[in-house]
């Protein structure tokens, strides 16, 4: 509990700033503790936390009247360790809910051991021999060569798969409409060119359809709409005449006689 | 191949035969064998292990010795002859007390989440700290703990064995000590206990089957 | 380095102490090492030369021996043990679609040229494809046909018909057959079924008459 001494010796003042400038040398506060608790030079078991919380508070004294800025962990362990200072020195409350300041305290002491415990481990394991500094490995290893043997392997179904491939590769066709229910404009036009000679009088132009388009739907339509898609063409070429008395009533068509 | 194939209808060859061929894959190679794997190559019948075992008196006191990594084994020369070996000697990029720390916590702790190694060193790790680590093969990624968060854990690996000469993780020192001590223990602070209960758990739980747990780590 | 100063002052050590260091050398050393070398790495007052002798001596008709390379001297696998050093892996690929094609043209055709296999596929045959067919053993030379140019003829082997498991070429089915089984892709136009037959025809005469198909094809 030196912390409220002035410092008159220089050397003890020099050592203490030393400590401050050198804050960034620790590595947070719980480091910085350690550091403190070693003061002490008791067993890490046996420290007095009470003693600690004191150092570390002087020390953060210390740090603002020589303005130095401490980072704000530091300052909130300062803020905690006040705390706890207070809750060690007051005689418990037993109204107060929450960690009493021992159990706090003693938390504090596990936490600074396990630390200082980790940092013997830490040493003693890079005191060890190490692979390329003190023992070393084969010099000239003889890889393992993978030999790598392929076998290849077909079956029969492949071997006669891939030959009636070949032998029925010609019988492929481009995909075309299939056309059995459809008859052109062209084949209209060609029909009844042929039979318009004979119509002198005026006929229904669905009497004109081919023998085998006038029953079924289907072929029935495509006949119907290239005759009359025929017949307009040749009305357009003067070679017939086309009517129709009425919506929907049937048309007909005749040879042009003068033409 | 064909020799395989063929000594797979005889008998196994004899043991100090089964001793020879182990010694030559072991001196072949810089990485641990497995034994699954000395198995594997040599022929059928033979027991790598009892070779393995028969091999190691032979060379003990040795210029070399026949060592054991985890599941592997290697030859590695004898420790006191390093100084022989300037030549060989590999530097190493020295690292950092932040990452030697680190590494120390994750030998002892693993497996270990990073939460965890701040908890210990009081300060928070930096990602380059891990990365190093993992980039030297000496820490790999452990299982997801069942915590809230599923945070990554971290493991030391083999590599991190064969560098330090250790057998296994249990032979780290002062490991047993530190255990009774109970500075292995992830202590929640008082009064906080609440969300770190569970964490406490697995952790323990972690910590008490050390040896199955090391048992399936290659 | 500090003890290699510190032994100068003192004797060389013991002859067994030389043997273990050379072997150390010898085996973490990248390059294989002259004596000069060793005598250098070594602490003054050691003969490298008569420990190299004593170490031979040591590993005579083990796994691993001590070999001069040149002027300097190296641990080797022992000649014996280097099947160990392989490790064979066979892996199954399945035939090209060209290579498959190719032997179907031989198995159907034989004994066919290479310029008839390429009429019948309508496209060129690379040397490799052939190469491979006769690699595998599945394919071979037949006689040279009669023709221009008197071109070699390709047949399939005994051991094509032991892996298809076939008695002989005669038994692989013929177009129709293929047909029947639903190996055929689609369905010729209607009406080219006689062309087809012709097809199946030729091919059994193919079969039963190959002397004489050779002489009037083409």
């Amino acid at each position: 509990m030196d912390g409220d001494i002035a410092f008159d010796d220089v050397e003890e003042r020099l050592a203490a700033e030393a400590l401050i400038v050198d804050v960034d040398g620790f590595e947070g506060p719980l480091d910085l503790l350690l550091m403190l608790s070693r003061t002490q030079k008791v067993d890490l078991r046996k420290i007095s936390v009470l003693a600690l919380a004191e150092q570390y508070l002087a020390f953060v004294e210390r740090a603002k009247t020589l303005r130095i800025e401490l980072a704000a962990d530091y300052l909130v362990m300062a803020a905690w360790l006040a705390f706890l200072k207070s809750r060690l020195l007051l005689p418990p409350d037993p109204t107060d809910e929450g960690p009493s300041g021992e159990e706090l305290a003693a938390h504090l002491a596990f936490q600074l051991e396990r630390l200082s415990a980790m940092r013997d481990c830490a040493a003693k394991l890079m005191a060890r021999d190490q692979k390329g500094r003190d023992f070393f490995v084969r010099g000239i290893p003889e890889d393992v060569t993978r030999v790598r043997k392929v076998r290849y392997t077909a079956t029969l179904l492949d071997l006669m798969q891939g030959y009636a491939r070949l032998r029925t590769k010609d019988d492929f066709r481009p995909y075309v409409m299939d056309r059995d229910h459809v008859m052109t404009l062209e084949q209209a036009l060609d029909r009844m060119r042929g039979l318009i000679g004979y119509a002198g009088e005026w006929t229904d132009l669905l009497s004109y359809l081919p023998e085998g388009w006038e029953s079924d739907p289907k072929r029935r339509r495509s006949a119907t709409a290239s005759h009359f898609a025929a017949s307009l063409e040749l009305v357009k070429n003067g070679a017939i005449q086309i009517r129709q008395t009425d919506m929907f009533a049937p048309i007909q068509i005749r040879a042009n006689q003068s033409g | 191949m064909a020799e395989d194939e063929e000594e797979s209808l005889f008998e196994a060859p004899p043991l100090a035969e089964q001793e020879r061929m182990v010694e030559a894959i072991l001196f072949a190679t810089a990485e641990p064998v497995t034994v699954a794997e000395l198995n594997a190559r040599m022929p059928h019948g033979c027991d790598a292990k009892l070779a393995l075992e028969e091999l190691t008196k032979r060379y003990e006191g040795r210029g070399v010795s026949v060592v054991r990594v985890g599941e592997s084994w290697a030859i590695r020369t004898a420790p006191d002859l390093g100084f022989l070996m300037q030549k060989e000697t590999v530097e190493t990029r020295k690292l950092s007390r932040a990452a030697i720390e680190t590494l120390a916590i994750v030998a002892y702790h693993q497996p270990v989440t990073r939460a965890e190694i701040e908890e210990i060193r009081g300060v928070s790790v930096s990602r380059g700290t891990i990365d190093q680590l993992l980039e030297l093969e000496w820490i790999k990624f452990g299982r997801r703990k069942m915590t809230p968060g599923r945070p990554v854990t971290y493991m030391v690996t083999q590599e991190f064995l064969d560098h330090f000469g250790l057998e296994n993780a249990r032979d780290l020192p002062g490991l047993k000590e530190l255990r009774a001590a109970g500075l292995l223990e992830n202590r929640p602070p008082p009064g906080e206990d609440l969300g770190d209960d569970e964490d406490d758990d697995s952790q323990t739980e972690l910590f008490e089957e050390p040896e199955e747990e090391e048992a399936h780590e290659r």
